[in-house]
């Protein structure tokens, strides 16, 4: 089953350091799994966690926010509230049974282009480890949920 | 306003003073002589007191700039005369054939990746390679390529043409000649920089001979992730990671014998900063910060140092070391000083040193100032028409100084004197009925 | 305005320190067990405690090596000041510890009675032509005592002169050698005995008019630097021209006038303090060198302004410290793979000698590098018919 | 039309006679003139061209009950909102919930049985088990608890002292890390095939537990069980009871005492699933005389008492705020000491609405705000 | 919302980038899938869509099929969506009806060795940039008009630079001064260095160039009392002998700087001679130093310490550029006992190197082990453990002056809630960036100069009065500012009026108004939002909107990217 599963990752960027940073992998040409479908936002501070359930709910395998590094939002501290919010994000996460590594916050700034390979390529591996969604797993493969 | 400006130099100086001019509705020429605007800013990892991340909060100014209606950005060119007298100056630009059309490079970087020529990355402190036809790094501004016509084979022998076979957009012109354009401004300000002083002659350090012997911009671009070794800090023999750093303040400068008596004002910080930057990357490392005078003086400059020493255990040494010798087994350091505080002579090994050298007038404010007409002082800085009352005026009228050139100072006291260039070019032009 | 600052402080501008501790970090004295610290003594002095550090035994630790003037970035000269400070110390009744009990001191004192009828020049050989009169002089120094206070160590400090003159016959020069010649004075200098200094200066000069020399060579560092740049600063301009032999012959090697091989060897060189920091001579001697076929050069790590001092200085301090360093440089001269280690300066041939001689002999097998002096072999190398074909 | 046709007739709005007088008690109505319950009828009634379920307004109902109650036809008002937003997210209309629907997702996130964590609340000195015949459904406090962390409201505290006060009579109540959310909002936003798949799991869950009777400290659980999930599944094999009728059973069976610690003066305030969709009025008000508080009751209460004015996360705007200062004015002044409520939904509405910036001067509604089961658990 | 109105007809350009997209997936395919989608009118692909020709071919697209978004493929936006923004409006489109979708930087320079995967992923990336452009709306970038004229707060050296500049690039001022007299603190100061010009002379060159300036209206003995509005639009009122209400577009804050009074260090204040820096100045301005034969000056007197932590930057210069004075002209030997001599930059350096050689005495002393004065028969002593000699020394003293730290004024703090601009926790007032906006406020409009800032010096301070011109009449000379079209809106009928966004905006662009019926709602002032979100974020009951990146945008977003299994998903 392993090599046949694909995560669908859901990657929120602020447009100013992560998406840069995104961007800067690119021109690098710094390789990593194809699986991240990048959402923009002008700020990692506009991110909801309400956004994070929705994209598990309608069947994301992980989500990954990303934003400048704390003392560097262009916005002076909407990476901080994300943090804040992103707390919340992570509570329910643990007791709702979604496995906690199918979210990460990171930091990345706009010289990062070899940090955002690396987190994506890292994040996308451990999601392939704790396998598909186990809301949409579980459907799939017609089983009880599974530890 | 309207009326136009020639700003020299396209660093964090030359592009504040550019947007402000511009922003007023002033036509605003930018003549940078490398192929990227950004200057040295755009070299840094990270800036004190904040540790901003340095090319994240300086590449949206670079886009701005180059994008803005008001300002050519000449990249790659250089005054060659200016005649006449404020607010009516005729000035010639050389631009220098990158034999790339401008209009046609999408900076695709197709021909960068067939390109057979390796040379220095001057941008990475030459710490490694890149083509004969580059950007200079990668959020260079225009994102157009140059061709380096000393080292390009088409040009040194007459061979290879591979960026023009595989240059979907057909920009490459081999052909393209320098062009002299002349242009009418009313004031001008002069951004031009600073160059980094290179250790060679200082023996006792070593540097040129040690491996692990670097200067501090060499340390930038190895700590910064879009760096050579992407943010890793190497050591010789063995590419480990250091276990201690060095970090020696006053390389150069406060130096008589070195032609720099001067404090340049920004090393105290950016070794701080540096330092810093090691204990992030390597919890375990061991910082340490020689210094003569700890020159903390900015604004929230001493509570970053406090911060340094109690948050990142970094230990500062009044001393500034007299020797470093290698063990030439191991490529270990070891750094002699004279802590003022403890009466012996000591020793301390590390792994790595890095030498905080000083900052000097850029080697082009010589021919600047000839062509421009304006005095430098004795270390080469360009002279303030009146040091005290007028900061920002060359000793010609219509012309201002902004940034390193005009005397040590750090990004924020650049930024700010661009921008007071900028109020009093605007003046003459404002009183020229612009 | 300047009240408070002594003339020693003025004159090398010591106001200037900025306590940063970069002479006395790079001092190779302050290392070991010495408490001697340029730092300490500019700051005593600026804070007119001048009369602690001229009561202060390490006043004599100093080298003289130039080594804390190389590096201080406000251009202090230290060793101006040990000078003067030594001059003061003695004037005050201060005396200082000499090694080889100040014998070599006395002999510079003895030299001063004008009436002294000496025989230095029994050495020359033979065949070796030398003039009475004439416009050149070769200064020989105290190369003839040396090769007698040394015997043990038997250090072959004449060969030097020997060297020197047959290089010179070579190249068709016969100076003149003087039997009237004095001691230059560099050690009374350094010690602080500016009248005994001046003495021998005056005697030498008087000497060198008399003769009416227009140029002198000097084949000794010491002497050479006493020559050129004391004698003027204490008894006025000298009407002749003094020449560092080294850079007469590598003149004469490059006009073709003497050619040099020898066995294949590998070589090493070490500059003496006075030659290098001192008047920043490097390139002569290694430009010779390179002109003897067969040498292979190899530098040591620490060379030219970074080149250790060989420990002793002046006579005066010689310790521990200075064997330690004296077996490091030799070690580094072993590192580079050379057989010999070659020096321009006597006393830097007799003190790493020295330190070779007095090695336990089951260490002697590890100390595998001969030390000689430039002119010795290089006039070992001299290929005489080159002349004669001329 | 025909479904709007078929709730038409279950809710009997045929005999909506157009009197208005749902109009002049709907607490919505009261405060904008351009919302009543009737017109949405008659809107309904009238057969308006396909746009009835994007209609905005049926999303502004709190659903509170007191126009239902005051129907002299016996409208279901209520049931009837229900239904048209149950059409309205058929026809792909998103609701307009607050937070942006998050609880919402939350709830349909928990429909697939995933490996909760649910009871990492439970602290050591609380005594549960997995089985036994009192089962305790603790529903969406936990989370509840830390997403209204900032505005100051300890949800969790109830679910604490409920469990708290159950040992202390000699209970071990049962509790199950797979009970999920009873689906009372999704339910309220019509999404029933939802609230369907949370039942099943729900009943499952307490089933295997072993419960002949379930405990209630949520008023909306409470409804959702009784009505919806019986409306759908039959008739529950155990007992559904609330937990002030349960104590004031165990009050009046000498079982439980409470601790004398002075007169203070509380007011209640009935929350309308407790109130007017479940008619437990009395319970509360007992539990509270018994824990020795002097009750000192608002102007409107029972079945005419106000809604906190949110429903299920649904409506929550500008005039839910004026509802809250409004009911927080009348509890203020009836110079209690404390507002007692029995429902989370109704501490959190109120407590939200004096966090920051208040409307009006701090002191008219400057009363602590607090729920049943911890009030009443301090003096045991 | 045109959303509603009319139906939206999507056009498609996806880029070949030469070979840089096109070598690495299959373009044509995805050109070909994005036709299935919905709203999809047109689609097309290019070797290269930023060419000319590129360019074209969507204005010939947008007019032949009557398309009201456009969806190009390629790059990345942050260096391209300007340039295909700017087409679109030339063939009538409103700009932020155009949606990027980065398929290069992001997906084909990434995956380059995975053309399939790339292509699905191409795709998803194109669908999600419909689903968002299907619910795009047509924003439009507002202009506000600026009163032409400007405010500065502060007469010193640093407001009357500013002043000068501003007036001399033609633009109306008005300059507050709370004293009497214009100058600030540096007339309080005896002789300044380089050009060893009189204080007060210099002040008076400076004042007497303000009064021939017409455009420059001075206000002495005043103060500002309020401030309403926002950048272009500030209402001002001003309190001295006469009260006004002054209308201008921006405001200089020059408020300076004052010295502490180190009362409770050492006997200041009860032996009289321990003075502070600015009371040597005055005792050299008046000559009263008879008598006087050595002058200890001790440096860091409260700073550098718990209280006041910072670095006061001028204190070591001052110190040397009067002992300096007071050895040439009153023939007063100095000793200045500091902790480190913090004099940067090449001028001051000199200047250090000037008092050495004139035979100014320079001892150190420990960061921790503060000097202690000592009172011995009536004459003062000094004692340190001077580092350099390493044990610890006495200087006797006729006179120590001690030199302390500069704090900002008395009002700040009411000042800092009037302009609604931050102090920082060194209580001075705090810049947009650190880095690259030292003079402005993050909220728009107001600009910051002076040691209000931090301390500076007398050159420093001029560069920054004219730095702070230059940004303040950039508006001025505009006439206009044009606001971001990407801001917050609240929807007034949703908003509980808790304030919680005001709270988190860093920009004070929301602010909470009274409504007629007494309730209080925010507001976004669309002139000082910047878009960031984080209030939209931040409100609970979704009351708040921010434009062109909606709830509404991002949740389709989402659900298109998870809507089909073409890039991921479980197969097999």
């Amino acid at each position: 089953m392993d090599n046949m599963f694909k995560p669908r990752i859901i990657a929120f960027c602020c447009n100013w350091c992560s998406y840069a940073g995104a961007d800067l992998a690119g021109v690098s040409r710094f390789q990593y799994p194809p699986n991240a479908r990048i959402i923009r936002v002008m700020c990692s501070g506009r991110v909801e966690p309400r956004f994070v359930f929705r994209a598990f709910e309608k069947g994301a395998d992980g989500v990954i926010v990303t934003g400048c590094h704390i003392g560097d939002c262009h916005y002076i501290s909407g990476n901080k509230k994300a943090e804040e919010r992103m707390k919340l994000v992570r509570y329910l996460i643990g007791i709702l049974g979604l496995e906690e590594d199918r979210f990460r916050l990171e930091w990345i700034s706009a010289s990062e282009g070899q940090k955002f390979a690396h987190v994506m390529t890292a994040f996308i591996n451990k999601i392939k480890e704790l396998g598909p969604n186990p809301m949409f797993g579980k459907i799939e493969e017609g089983t009880e949920c599974q530890q | 306003m309207h009326g136009s400006a020639l700003v020299l130099g396209g660093g964090v100086a030359g592009i504040q003073s550019s947007l402000d001019l511009a922003n007023k509705g002033i036509k605003v020429y930018l003549v940078e002589k490398e192929p990227s605007i950004g200057g040295v800013m755009a070299l840094l990892d990270k800036t004190f007191p904040t540790n901003d991340c340095s090319i994240c909060i300086l590449a949206p100014k670079m886009n701005e700039c180059f994008a803005h209606s008001n300002i050519e950005v000449m990249t790659y060119s250089e005054l060659t005369s200016l005649e006449g007298e404020a607010p009516n100056f005729q000035v010639t630009i050389l631009k220098k054939a990158r034999f790339i059309d401008e209009k046609k490079c999408t900076g695709c970087g197709d021909c960068t990746q067939k390109c057979p020529t390796k040379v220095p990355n001057k941008y990475n402190m030459n710490l490694d390679e890149r083509k004969a036809i580059y950007l200079p790094f990668p959020q260079s501004v225009p994102r157009i390529m140059t061709i380096d016509k000393e080292l390009c084979l088409k040009f040194t022998k007459d061979k290879c043409g591979n960026c023009s076979k595989v240059c979907k957009a057909k920009a490459i012109d081999y052909e393209q000649k320098d062009e002299e354009i002349v242009l009418q401004v009313g004031a001008v300000v002069v951004a031009s920089g600073f160059e980094i002083y290179k250790p060679i002659e200082m023996f006792e350090y070593g540097y040129g001979k040690y491996p692990n012997v670097r200067t501090a911009i060499e340390y930038e671009r190895l700590i910064c992730a879009s760096g050579p070794t992407e943010g890793n800090l190497l050591v010789e023999p063995n590419g480990e990671h250091p276990s201690q750093i060095g970090f020696i303040q006053c390389v150069g400068s406060r130096d008589f014998r070195r032609k720099n008596p001067y404090c340049s004002s920004v090393c105290c910080m950016y070794a701080t900063k540096e330092a810093m930057l090691a204990r992030e990357h390597y919890e375990d490392i061991e910082a340490y910060i020689f210094y003569t005078d700890l020159r903390a003086v900015g604004k929230n400059f001493q509570q970053y140092v406090d911060r340094a020493k109690k948050d990142y255990d970094i230990k500062y040494i009044r001393a500034r070391p007299g020797q470093i010798v290698e063990n030439p087994d191991t490529n270990k350091l070891t750094i002699w000083y004279d802590d003022l505080i403890n009466p012996n002579v000591q020793s301390l090994e590390v792994d790595m040193v890095v030498l905080c050298t000083a900052l000097m007038p850029s080697t082009t404010a010589n021919r600047i100032g000839e062509i421009l007409g304006i005095e430098l002082d004795d270390n080469g800085f360009f002279r303030a028409k009146d040091l005290l009352g007028d900061p920002v005026s060359s000793t010609r009228d219509g012309i201002f100084i902004a940034g390193y050139c005009a005397g040590p100072k750090d990004i924020p006291e650049s930024v700010t004197q661009a921008s007071g260039a900028s109020a009093r070019a605007s003046e003459v032009i404002a009183q020229a009925g612009g | 305005m300047t009240d408070g600052y002594p003339p020693l402080i003025l004159e090398n501008k010591a106001y200037y320190c900025v306590e940063c501790g970069k002479c006395s970090s790079i001092c190779p004295m302050n290392r070991g067990e010495h408490g001697i610290s340029p730092r300490r003594i500019v700051k005593k002095i600026l804070e007119n405690y001048e009369i602690e550090v001229i009561e202060d035994q390490w006043l004599y630790s100093c080298l003289i090596c130039g080594l804390c003037d190389e590096v201080c970035p406000s251009m202090i000269s230290f060793s101006t000041l040990i000078r003067e400070l030594r001059h003061r110390a003695l004037q005050s009744g201060n005396r200082k510890l000499c090694s080889k009990s100040g014998l070599l001191l006395q002999v510079g004192g003895i030299m001063m009675r004008p009436s002294l009828k000496q025989n230095r020049l029994d050495w020359l050989p033979k065949d070796t032509k030398i003039s009475e009169k004439g416009d050149i002089m070769y200064f020989v120094g105290c190369l003839p005592f040396f090769d007698v206070i040394f015997k043990d160590i038997d250090p072959k400090t004449i060969d030097i002169a020997k060297g020197t003159l047959r290089m010179l016959n070579a190249a068709g020069i016969e100076p003149i050698v003087s039997n009237n010649e004095r001691c230059c004075g560099h050690d009374q200098l350094w010690s602080g005995d500016i009248v005994e200094f001046e003495f021998l200066a005056k005697l030498n000069v008087e000497h060198f008019k008399e003769l009416g020399i227009k140029k002198l060579l000097v084949s000794c560092p010491e002497c050479y630097e006493t020559i050129s740049k004391y004698y003027p600063k204490y008894i006025g301009d000298l009407d002749f021209e003094v020449i560092y032999t080294m850079e007469y012959i590598s003149e004469l090697i490059d006009e073709g006038k003497i050619t040099m091989k020898i066995d294949e060897m590998k070589v090493t060189y070490h500059d003496p303090c006075s030659l290098g920091r001192h008047l920043n001579i490097y390139e002569p001697p290694r430009n010779v060198i390179a002109n003897i076929e067969n040498l292979s050069f190899i530098e040591m790590p620490q060379n030219k302004e970074s080149g250790p001092c060989c420990g002793v200085s002046a006579w005066i301090t010689c310790d521990r410290t200075s064997k330690e360093m004296q077996i490091n440089r030799l070690k580094e001269a072993i590192s580079t793979g050379a057989s010999k280690m070659i020096t321009t300066c006597p006393k830097c041939l007799i003190h790493f000698l020295c330190s070779l001689k007095q090695r336990p002999e089951e260490e002697k097998d590890t100390m595998g590098i001969d030390v000689i002096d430039l002119s010795t072999l290089a006039s070992k190398a001299l290929e005489i018919p080159q002349r004669e074909g001329q | 039309m025909s479904a709007i046709d078929d709730l038409i007739d279950d809710t009997g709005a045929y005999d909506c006679v157009e009197c208005g007088k749902c109009t002049t008690v709907c607490p919505v109505a009261k405060l904008d003139s351009n919302f009543a319950p009737r017109l949405i009828v008659v809107k309904a009634l009238e057969g308006v061209d396909g746009g009835l379920a994007q209609n905005k307004d049926i999303w502004r109902c709190t659903t509170c009950a007191i126009c239902s109650n005051m129907c002299p036809y016996k409208v279901d008002y209520t049931e009837f909102i229900r239904g048209l937003r149950g059409e309205a997210i058929i026809d792909g209309f998103e609701p307009i919930c607050s937070q942006g629907g998050f609880m919402h997702t939350i709830a349909r996130i928990l429909s697939n049985q995933l490996h909760q964590d649910r009871l990492n609340w439970v602290t050591d000195d609380l005594k549960v088990a997995k089985k036994g015949e009192v089962y305790y459904f603790s529903g969406c406090q936990a989370h509840l608890n830390k997403i209204f962390k900032e505005k100051n409201v300890k949800v969790i505290d109830i679910a604490r002292n409920c469990i708290r006060i159950l040992n202390k009579v000699g209970i071990t109540p049962a509790m199950s890390n797979n009970e999920v959310c009873c689906g009372h909002d999704l339910n309220w936003i019509g999404d029933e095939a939802t609230l369907k798949k949370l039942m099943e799991i729900n009943i499952k869950a307490i089933k295997t537990a072993g419960a002949k009777k379930v405990l209630f400290s949520c008023p909306e659980c409470m409804r959702t069980f009784d009505f919806d999930y019986q409306g759908f599944a039959g008739d529950l094999d155990f007992e559904l009871v609330y937990i002030t009728d349960f104590l004031m059973d165990l009050v009046d069976d000498g079982k439980l005492e409470f601790k004398d610690k002075g007169k203070e003066k509380v007011t209640y305030h009935d929350p309308c699933r407790l109130g007017r969709h479940l008619g437990i009025y009395d319970s509360p008000r007992e539990l509270i005389e018994a824990a020795g508080f002097e009750l000192i009751e608002m102007e409107n209460i029972c079945e005419n008492a106000t809604c906190c004015g949110v429903n299920a996360f649904v409506t929550c705007e500008a005039l839910s705020k004026t509802m809250q200062i409004n009911r927080l004015i009348e509890a203020k002044n009836t110079q209690a000491d404390k507002l007692v409520t029995a429902c989370p939904k109704c501490l959190i509405h109120f407590s939200c609405a004096v966090w920051k910036e208040i409307p009006v001067e701090k002191e008219k509604v400057d009363i602590p705000i607090i729920d049943l089961i911890s009030v009443v658990t301090e003096r045991i | 919302m045109s959303t509603e109105q009319e139906q939206p007809r999507i056009g498609v350009s996806v880029c070949h980038c030469g070979t840089n997209i096109g070598g690495f997936l299959d373009v044509p395919a995805v050109a070909e899938y994005v036709k299935t989608l919905p709203y999809v009118i047109y689609s097309e692909h290019n070797l290269y869509t930023c060419a000319d020709d590129g360019l074209t071919s969507i204005k010939n697209a947008i007019k032949e099929h009557d398309l009201n978004r456009i969806i190009v493929a390629s790059c990345t936006p942050r260096t391209h969506a300007p340039l295909f923004q700017y087409t679109c409006e030339s063939a009538g489109l409103n700009p932020y009806l155009f949606e990027f979708v980065n398929i290069r930087e992001q997906c084909s320079w990434v995956h380059m060795k995975e053309k399939e995967e790339a292509t699905l992923k191409a795709k998803d990336l194109i669908r999600m940039g419909v689903a968002r452009a299907n619910l795009l709306e047509p924003q439009t970038e507002k202009r506000v008009d600026v009163i032409s004229k400007a405010l500065v707060i502060g007469g010193g050296v640093a407001g009357m630079s500013a002043s000068l500049s501003l007036a001399d690039q033609g633009f109306q001022i008005y300059l507050i001064e709370k004293e009497e007299e214009l100058g600030g603190m540096v007339r309080k100061y005896y002789k300044l260095t380089p050009s060893n010009i009189d204080a007060l002379e210099f002040i008076d060159n400076m004042v007497n160039k303000i009064k021939i300036r017409e455009n420059i209206k001075i206000y002495k003995s005043s103060i500002v009392k309020d401030v309403r509005g926002y950048i272009g639009n500030f209402k001002v009122t001003i309190e001295g002998k006469s009260n006004e209400n002054l209308e201008v577009g921006t405001i200089i804050l020059a408020t300076g700087a004052q010295e502490f009074k180190p009362n409770g260090f050492y006997e200041y204040g009860q032996d009289e001679r321990i003075v502070t820096t600015i009371e040597l100045e005055n005792k050299m301005r008046i000559k009263e130093l008879d008598g006087v034969i050595n002058v200890i000056m001790i440096q860091c007197v409260g700073s550098r310490e718990e209280r006041i932590p910072y670095c006061s930057r001028i204190c070591c210069m001052t110190a040397i550029k009067n002992a300096i004075y007071l050895k040439k002209e009153f023939d007063i030997s100095v000793n200045i006992l500091h902790n480190e001599i913090r004099v940067y930059g090449d001028y001051y350096e000199a200047l250090y190197r000037k008092a050495q050689e004139i035979g100014v005495h320079f001892n150190k002393f420990g960061e921790n082990d503060k000097p202690k004065v000592l009172k011995e028969n009536g004459t003062l002593n000094v004692e340190i453990f001077n580092e350099g000699l390493g044990r610890i020394e006495k200087y006797p003293a006729d006179l120590i002056v001690v030199s302390t730290p500069m704090v900002n004024i008395s009002d700040a703090e009411s000042l800092s809630k009037m302009l609604k601009v931050p102090l920082g926790q060194d209580r001075f007032f705090f810049e947009a960036h650190v880095k690259l906006r030292p003079l402005d406020f993050a909220t728009d409009g107001i600009f910051l100069c002076g040691a209000a800032h931090a301390p500076a010096t007398i050159p420093e301070v001029i560069t920054q009065g004219y730095g702070a011109a230059s940004r303040a009449a950039i508006p001025l000379a505009s006439g206009y500012v044009q606001v971001e079209a990407i801001t917050s809106h609240v929807e007034e009928a949703k908003c509980r009026g808790c304030g919680r966004c005001v709270e988190v905006c860093e920009y004070k662009a929301l602010e909470l108004a009274e409504l007629e019926n007494g309730r209080r709602v925010s507001r976004t002032n669309e002139v000082l939002c910047k878009g960031c979100g984080t209030c939209v974020a931040t409100c609970c009951n979704g009351a708040i909107s921010m434009m062109h990146y909606t709830s509404e945008q991002i949740n389709a977003m989402i659900d298109a990217a998870l809507s089909e299994k073409v890039g991921g998903g479980i197969v097999g």
